[in-house]
Order: structure tokens, then C-alpha cells, then sequence
């Protein structure tokens, strides 16, 4: 049986559920941010995700590149901060590599959130372990490596993803800051989630939730 | 929350409403995307000067736009970096063909920001150059960090910078100018109390009555450490030293000093902490040519101060002194 | 208690101090009796403007010392009247030879204060005249108390009246243009906490977390009543429309509209507040010529507001116009 | 027997014992200042009678209308406020009326503080019920008379007017302010002494305790 496809109806599933999951965890990544950061990740996040829906119920005519460009480029427009950009990056690169795509095969969406992660740690100049959300993303993308290695269902591979994303945002707990306001921090920052982390695990989370399933 | 707003999510709109009204005379407001520009620009032949940054920091960015100062500042949500629409919008509302010069706060999203803006700027042929703040001393191990934090030493920037490019410099000098002045200005702050985020409710952290966070940035967030509260002379001591020291500023420099209030310290106290650290400079013979006390950047409501060093030549002194007229600083016009 | 100061008793003279360091190229100042002076000071054949309070108020009345208004002030210490001997010194030091205006906020002690300096002057030959300012219509049965209180038009008559002085008028007209602006502005003021009074330690009344004071003065006092808190639009509108019935303003009349800060206010409230109230006026078709906005005088480091009318007329238009080179306030030079 | 009276060493010891009477009610009277006015009375007059003991040990050679005329300069040019020029004049008031004296008889005596309340009266243009200084004062001049029409002894006398001071102090508290700072509270003057009163009590307390003992 050939691994199940992603359609553009998943995607839009997809981005739905990204902003429902990230309006109900709003005041909880803004204590995340409160704590370590500034206090705005939940409703930069928010704001920025709720536009993307609005551009969604415009934009029938978009295909799956156009609907994670338009995400992309509203999310750069809407969030700021630094997650603005990061997640805007992490969109417009996933849509470059599946230019010209109808539907998405499990390894299109691993190529996509390669170039997704590789964007952002170009833009952020980020390494993980740094305590962004890149301790997130970088699992995430290794467990769906090995579980495409494998030939798991896609189904079974998103989900395995997003329990990556999820062990991987934990172990951002006990890190010291590098990188973004929570390095300001130093010491103190440990003990504490990343902001970034915690969303990304919650996008990542939405995919295995909706990308698999009609 | 004890505030003077409407709903949490129209703090910044209002604000930025009242402010357009307010100041009709020297600036105009657009608001979709939001960036504050000089009322006559673009001005032809000179750099256009843009800075912007998360609000709460008031009256920084937008009340340092017009004559001498400012071309266009760029307001995010409070306490969060502009988006890169706002800046490319700004920038070519103030292209008066002699390039763009972004003034960049050292903070992770307010540098990738600015960054996508320019990226985006070029491609339309805007001729875009950035230079960025970071005096904040309290990072100290800056390898390990996004950096120093751009603070006290932005106002100063800003200032003269925007009094170069008044002089019809190039994009090249004034950038080297924006540049000279954070390479010899340092800055520490310090926070009596936390402050409140409209849409959060509550302050951004307990500090109680008998603590304060030394080395705080201007987002509210908790500084280096928490050290029982001491004296205004002690706490002056306190944030000049490690700042004399990191430059380090040597017997004979000259220099401008300024005091900093954080938006919720009365004027009184400023000039209180302004007193010791005159003495001090003294002391270390430092030549204080220049005085600067108010709240000039802000950190909402809250009660703290800090302290700015900028080394000065005859050159820093004259864009210092030079004309400019905008809603919050204004002299010589 | 949250403050940056040394003892409790030195507060008024560390800060003076710092104060004078830090503007000693517009002010002098005087500490035995207390009180600053234009550097120029006394201006031949120029009115002497002399005005002075309680501290606390800071930037007022000090941070208006210099060319184009007050030629003299005095700091009492903090919310007590000065005593006479200052008022006397700083009269005599800025005496250019055309008399001397004392500006007087209406409070029983700086009333009896400025009047036993008055009669100490006559006596050694002063030409000596005042004017009372009383705008604050929150105090209504002003024949049951001590009359109303003198509040933020007293930036504006300062202001004003300076630039009055600057023109060389004689005493008696500037006297009466101080006059004027006291008959044609009203004020009112609100706080969203108290403030702490450096020797008493903790604040002067307690605001639970939702009430907010209407009416209040400038000296920590709790207002007329207590309320909910309120939207930042209501509240304005509470402001206002006593504001408005009291002279009252007419459609069709030139006002200035200033939204001052308590102190512990941010600037982009203030703003938001200022929409509001311009919106207010607009819908009592008042024509909103000037506008001010900021903390000009304060009451410590408390939150909230007080909004001021003044009715204009081509005149005060040129003086409130006209140069001023204070400390605080700054334009046109 | 004559009626005691009053030398120079009793005023010293009298503005003595004011001075440290007003310091150890410092915080108290802070406090019902507070209550209704600005907080500053306690200081402010202790500030102003620590500088007058000040001078009474630089002078002295002074007589007794020296001795009044510099406490009432010295309370002007040190306390501020409303009390400074009231008390000041108080104390400039009763000078006037002594003029020449060496000692005081208890008609002398009564004579100053007449003199005293009606310079009071006239600079603060306030009357008996206004909630001021005054109700305390004012009583405590009418014991004095009518103590002395009764040919009591001078300590009684002044027993009995710190007494009548100290009930007119206590009827301030119900009453609604209409002069000073207070009455901008309006009716939530009420419940409260008025600082002034219990200052003025205060210093009529000194004078029966200090006056007419050696
Ligand atoms: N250089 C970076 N590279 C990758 N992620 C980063 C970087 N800097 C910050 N982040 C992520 O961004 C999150 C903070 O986002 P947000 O609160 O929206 O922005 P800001 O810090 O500007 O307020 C952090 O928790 C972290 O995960
Ligand atoms: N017009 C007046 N006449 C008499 N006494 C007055 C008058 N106004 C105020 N007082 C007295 O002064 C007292 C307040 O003194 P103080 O607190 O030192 O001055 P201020 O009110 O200026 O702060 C009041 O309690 C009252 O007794
Ligand atoms: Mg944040
Ligand atoms: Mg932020
Ligand atoms: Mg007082
Ligand atoms: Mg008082």
C-alpha cells in the first residue's frame, strides 16, 4: 500500500487547527515568554495565526505552495519579534521546496521542514541546544527521517514527529539560554520552557493531528 | 491593572491616534502598516534615518521623528519588534534619494526584522545601510548571548545621527557616525519595581518591597541579579562603575552623561541619581561636558533608572548641540 | 518604600543639586534660602516672574526657570509651601527694575507664604504683584473651602506669563495676562494609585487594585470620590465634561488641550487619553489649536491624569508660542 | 498671695518643651495630616521648633519678646505650609504685646495668646468651627479669661486652658473642613482631628506643664 498523500485539504486542515491550538495555549506561551522573555510570544503567536486563517477563507483558489507562502508572508507581517520572522521563514522555505506540488508524499514534507529548519537556523543563527525552538524543530525532523526509513504510515511518522517535537521542547528546560532575550538571562534562564519551543511542538502537534486524516 | 487604556489590543493604535493628533504640526501617523514619518518627508537629497521597536519604550521611537532626528520610526506591539512591512513602507515614505539608514536596537527580532525589511528594500532599489546599538554592559558574556542589548545609548544615537544626515552627509558617513557613537557609549540599567503588559495584567515579575534587579534591559524583563534595595548614591555606584570600566572611559575623556528614568521614577529621583554619578565621574576625571536627565526610553510604568556614557569630540558635540525639533526633544528651533 | 534617594531629609537638596549640576547653563542655584534663577537673572528693565511650591511636582516649578518664563522658583520641600525668605531672596535676585510678579498656586500655605515675602518686600522697596491660579473644578463649593486648588493650568500660566515678561510689558499687564489665563482655564485630575512621601514611607492612601480617585489635587490627597476603574475613555470623559460646563467652553471657542501625567503614568497612556479628550472637545465643536501632552506636573510618582482647558485668544497664542529655554520646556531657541 | 509669673526661664523651658512634645508626636501628627491634608505637618514643625531650640541657645542674651519674636521668625523661614506663616505668626503676635517685659503676669500671658489667635484669625481668615488650628486655640483663650475672672492661680489657669484646648482639639474630629487642605475633602473631612488642632494642643499642653514651674 503506498504511504498516504497530503492534499491541500490537509494543509488547510493543518493551519486551522495551528491557530485554534495556538489561541487556546495563548496565555500559557505567554507565560512561557513572561517568565524567560518579554511576555508577547502567545499573542504575537495569536494574532499572527488568526490572520493566517483570515487569508485561508480569501484564498480558495491557492495551492499548497501558495497556502504556505500566504502563510508564511502573513506571519512575517502580523507576528514581529523574533518569532515573526522565524516562523514567516520557516513557512516561505517549506513552500520553495514544494513548488509546482498538488499533493505532498511523506518525503516532501520532510524535504519542507528540512528547508523550514535550515531557514530559520540561518536566519536566527541558532544551533541546537541553543533553547529556541529549534530544540523542537531538529528532533522532529530526525524522527521523521528514521521513521521514513522505515516505511511507517505517514500517519505513523507525523505522530512520531510530534513526540520528537515534544521530548525535545522538555529538554529545553534545564538549558541556559543562548540565543534570543532569554540569553540576557544567563543562569537564570534555566529551569524554565522555551516560548519557541512550546509553539512549535504545538504546530508540529496540529500535523500529526490533521495532515494524515480526512 | 491600574492603566489608562481601553481594550488591551487597542493600547497601541490609540496611543499612536492621540499622538498623530497631538503632533500634527511635526509628524504624520500611517497606520496601515503603522510608521511615524516627519511631517516634510521625504527630504530631498538627504539620508533618511528610520528606527522603530516594540512600544512601551515611549517617548522612544516615534517621539524622536522630525527636524534633526528621526525621518520615520516603526512601532511594534509592546515590547515586540516591528514587522519588516512597517520598515520598508517607512523607508520609502522617507527616500529622499540619498539612502536609507536603519537604526537597529541589538535584539534578535528586531535585527531579523530590520534584516527581511532591507532584503525586501533592495529588490525595490532602495539603497539601505544599518547600524546597530548595543551598550547594554550588563550582558556581560556576550558570546553566549543574542548580544548586548541596545538601551540608553539608542536616544543618544538617534540624536546625532539624525543631526548628520541634517548636514547632508552620505549614507556612508552617517552610518559611520550612528556606528562611532555606540562604539564609545556604554549603558546599565536597574529596576525598582517590574511593569505591567496591557494584555498580560499583571507585572512581568514579583519584586518585593525591600528588592531590586540590577541590570534589567527595557522589557520588563529581570535583570543579571536581585539585590536588596540600597541607597540612590550605592545604586549610582552600582551601574557607573561597570560602566566606566567596560570602554573603558580613562581620566580626560569627555563625555555626556545622561540619567535615564525606566517611566515610573519622578524627575526629582533622576536628578538625585544624576548627582553621584557627576561625582563619580569626577572622581574617575572624566570631563562631563554634556548632562541628559529625563525618560527618554521607557519601560511602561516601571520604577528604576539607568545610566548612558558616550564619549564625545568636538564633532559628536556639534551634532549633540545642532538643531532639532520633534515631539519629545526639541532645541535650537 | 520603592526610591532612589539617600535620607529622606536630603531628598529636596541631593536633587536640587543634581538639578542645578546637570542645567547650569540656563539656571543658578541658590541653597541658603533655597531657590533657582535664570543665569541671567536680573534681566534689566524685564519684569522678574517669580512662582515656587512644594516639591514632588518636579518638572515644576524649577524645570521652568530660564528665558521666556519663570525668572525664579521655589522648591519647598516635598508638598509644603516654600517659606517667605526664599520667595524674598529669589525676588530680590531677579528684580531687573519693572517690579516682580509672584504666581501663586491657591493653597492656604502658599498663599500666606507669598503674601508675608510680599510684605517683606514692600518693606524693603520691591515693586511686588500676584496672581492667583485656582483651576481646578473638582474642588465645586469653593465658598466652603479653601477655593479651588491650583493645578496643571499653572504650566500654562508660567508659560504664558513669561512670555509676557520677555515682551517688556509692565508689571500691571503681565500681571493681568497671568490673570486672563487663570479666568479662562480650567482643570481637572484623577489618580490610579497614591504616592509615597519620601518621610513617611508608605503611600498616602490605600487604592484597592480596581478603584481609581476622582478630583484629586497634586499633594497625595485622596480626591472627591472613589470608583471603579474605569475605561480610559469614560475616565476622559469624567475629566472633560466638568471641564467643559465649568467656564463653560462654547462652541466655536480656541482652546489648548493638555493631558498631563501624575508621574507614574506612561506617556502612551497619555495619548490614549488625549484621543479621547480631543474627540470630547471636537464633539463640543471646541477648536483644539495648541495641545500638550506629558508629565508637567506631577505628584510623585503617582498614576493617572489630569486634563486642562485654556481659551484662547490671538495673544496667548504668541506667548504660548513665543521662545522658551527652560530646563523642562523648550522651543523656538 | 500675688499670682506667679512668668520669667524668661520658664518661656525657655516652655519653647523647650514644645520642641520636644512636637518630636515625639512627630509620626502622629504625620499621620492625621495624611489622613486629610498632605502628610507634612508632623515634619514640618518638627523641623521648624528643632530650629528654634536652636537659636534659643545661640540667644542668650534675649529678652522675652526677643525670645517670641525669634521663634516666630525662625517657624516662618523653617516649617512652610500653612503653620509656618500661623505659626509664625503666633508667635510675632504675641511678641507685639510683650514688648518691653521682663515677666509675665497671667494677664500678660492671656493678653499674647489673644493676640496670637486674632493674628491667626487674620492671616488665615478662618473662623471657630472651621476644623483648624483655631478650635483649639480659641477655647483654650476663653478658659484663660474665665479662669482669670475667677482669680485662680497661674498654673490653674493654665491647666485649664490646655484642658479647654484639648476638648476643642477633640470636637474638630466630626466636623467638615472649610479652610486649609482638608476642605477639598468636602464631607470626607469628617471622622478625623484636625493636625493643626492637636499641634496647637500640643504646645498649650507645654506651656501648662513648663509656665508656671521652676
Ligand atoms: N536566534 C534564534 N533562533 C531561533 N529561535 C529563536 C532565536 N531567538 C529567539 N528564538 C525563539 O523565539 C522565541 C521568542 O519569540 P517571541 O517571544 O515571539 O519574540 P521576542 O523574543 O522578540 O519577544 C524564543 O522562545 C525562541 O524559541
Ligand atoms: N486658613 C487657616 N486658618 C487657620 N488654620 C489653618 C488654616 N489653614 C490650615 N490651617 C491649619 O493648618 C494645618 C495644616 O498645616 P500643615 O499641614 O503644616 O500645612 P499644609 O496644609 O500647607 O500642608 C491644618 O490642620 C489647620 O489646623
Ligand atoms: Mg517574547
Ligand atoms: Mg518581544
Ligand atoms: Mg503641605
Ligand atoms: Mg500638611
Amino acid at each position: 500500500m503506498p504511504l498516504q498523500t497530503i492534499d491541500k485539504g490537509a494543509i488547510v486542515r493543518w493551519l486551522t487547527a495551528c491557530a485554534d491550538s495556538i489561541a487556546a495555549n495563548r496565555e500559557y506561551l505567554t507565560k512561557l515568554d513572561a517568565a524567560i522573555g518579554d511576555g508577547d510570544h502567545g499573542v504575537n503567536m495569536d494574532r499572527g495565526f488568526k490572520a493566517v486563517v483570515v487569508k485561508l477563507s480569501a484564498g480558495a483558489e491557492m495551492d499548497i505552495p501558495q497556502l504556505m507562502k500566504s502563510a508564511g508572508m502573513t506571519l512575517i507581517s502580523t507576528v514581529g519579534g523574533a518569532s515573526g520572522p522565524l516562523y514567516g521563514t520557516f513557512f516561505l522555505q517549506a513552500a520553495q521546496v514544494c513548488a509546482g506540488k498538488a499533493e505532498l508524499t511523506l518525503a516532501d514534507w520532510i524535504a519542507m521542514l528540512k528547508a523550514a529548519m535550515n531557514g530559520i537556523m540561518a536566519r536566527g543563527k541558532a544551533s541546537a541546544g541553543d533553547k529556541t525552538m529549534l530544540d523542537a524543530l531538529a528532533p522532529a525532523v530526525q524522527a521523521l527521517e528514521d521513521a521514513a526509513a522505515q516505511v511507517h504510515s505517514t500517519a505513523g511518522a507525523l505522530a512520531l514527529s510530534a513526540c520528537a517535537a515534544k521530548a525535545g521542547m522538555s529538554a529545553t528546560e534545564p538549558l541556559v539560554a543562548r540565543k534570543g532575550r532569554a540569553s540576557y538571562l544567563g543562569e537564570r534562564s534555566a529551569g524554565h520552557l522555551d516560548p519557541g519551543a512550546a509553539s512549535m511542538y504545538l504546530l508540529l502537534k496540529a500535523a500529526a493531528e490533521t495532515l494524515a486524516s480526512r | 491593572m491600574k492603566k489608562l487604556i481601553n481594550r488591551a489590543e487597542d493600547v497601541v493604535r490609540e496611543s499612536l491616534e492621540g499622538f498623530a493628533a497631538a503632533h500634527a504640526d511635526l509628524i504624520r501617523v500611517n497606520f496601515e502598516p503603522a510608521y511615524v514619518a516627519r511631517r516634510d518627508a521625504p527630504v530631498n537629497g538627504k539620508v533618511g534615518v528610520v528606527s522603530g521597536g516594540g512600544s512601551g519604550h515611549e517617548p522612544l521611537h516615534s517621539g524622536y521623528v522630525g527636524m534633526g532626528m528621526l525621518d520615520a520610526a516603526c512601532p511594534g506591539s509592546i515590547f515586540s519588534s516591528p514587522t519588516p512591512d512597517q520598515m520598508l513602507e517607512a523607508s520609502k515614505a522617507v527616500d529622499g534619494g540619498a539612502g536609507i539608514l536603519h537604526i537597529i536596537k541589538n535584539y534578535t527580532g528586531d535585527q531579523m526584522n530590520f534584516e527581511m525589511a532591507a532584503e525586501l528594500g533592495r529588490a525595490e532599489g532602495l539603497e539601505i545601510d544599518s547600524a546597530v546599538i548595543d551598550d547594554d554592559v550588563a550582558v556581560t558574556d556576550s558570546l553566549y548571548t543574542a548580544g548586548r542589548r541596545g538601551v540608553g545609548l539608542t536616544v543618544l544615537a538617534e540624536k546625532i545621527t539624525g543631526a548628520a544626515a541634517e548636514e547632508r552627509r552620505s549614507l556612508k558617513e552617517v552610518a559611520n557616525i550612528c556606528r562611532q557613537v555606540n562604539s564609545w557609549g556604554r549603558s546599565m540599567g536597574m529596576a525598582l519595581t517590574s511593569c505591567t503588559v496591557p494584555h498580560i495584567g499583571h507585572p512581568m515579575f514579583d519584586l518585593p518591597e525591600n528588592e531590586m534587579e540590577i541590570g534589567i534591559g527595557i522589557h520588563g524583563e529581570p535583570g543579571r541579579k536581585r539585590l536588596p534595595i540600597q541607597s540612590a548614591d550605592e545604586i549610582t555606584a552600582m551601574l557607573m562603575e561597570p560602566v566606566i570600566q567596560d570602554l573603558p572611559y580613562r581620566a580626560g575623556d569627555r563625555v555626556l552623561l545622561f540619567v535615564n528614568g525606566m517611566g515610573g521614577t519622578p524627575l526629582s529621583e533622576l536628578y538625585i541619581v544624576y548627582r553621584q554619578a557627576l561625582s563619580i565621574a569626577k572622581g574617575h576625571r572624566l570631563n562631563v561636558e554634556r548632562s541628559f536627565v529625563g525618560s527618554y526610553i521607557t519601560s511602561l510604568e516601571m520604577a528604576g533608572c539607568s545610566i548612558t556614557l558616550l564619549k564625545l569630540d568636538d564633532t559628536l558635540i556639534r551634532l549633540w548641540d545642532a538643531p532639532v525639533k520633534t515631539p519629545a526633544l526639541r532645541w535650537g528651533i
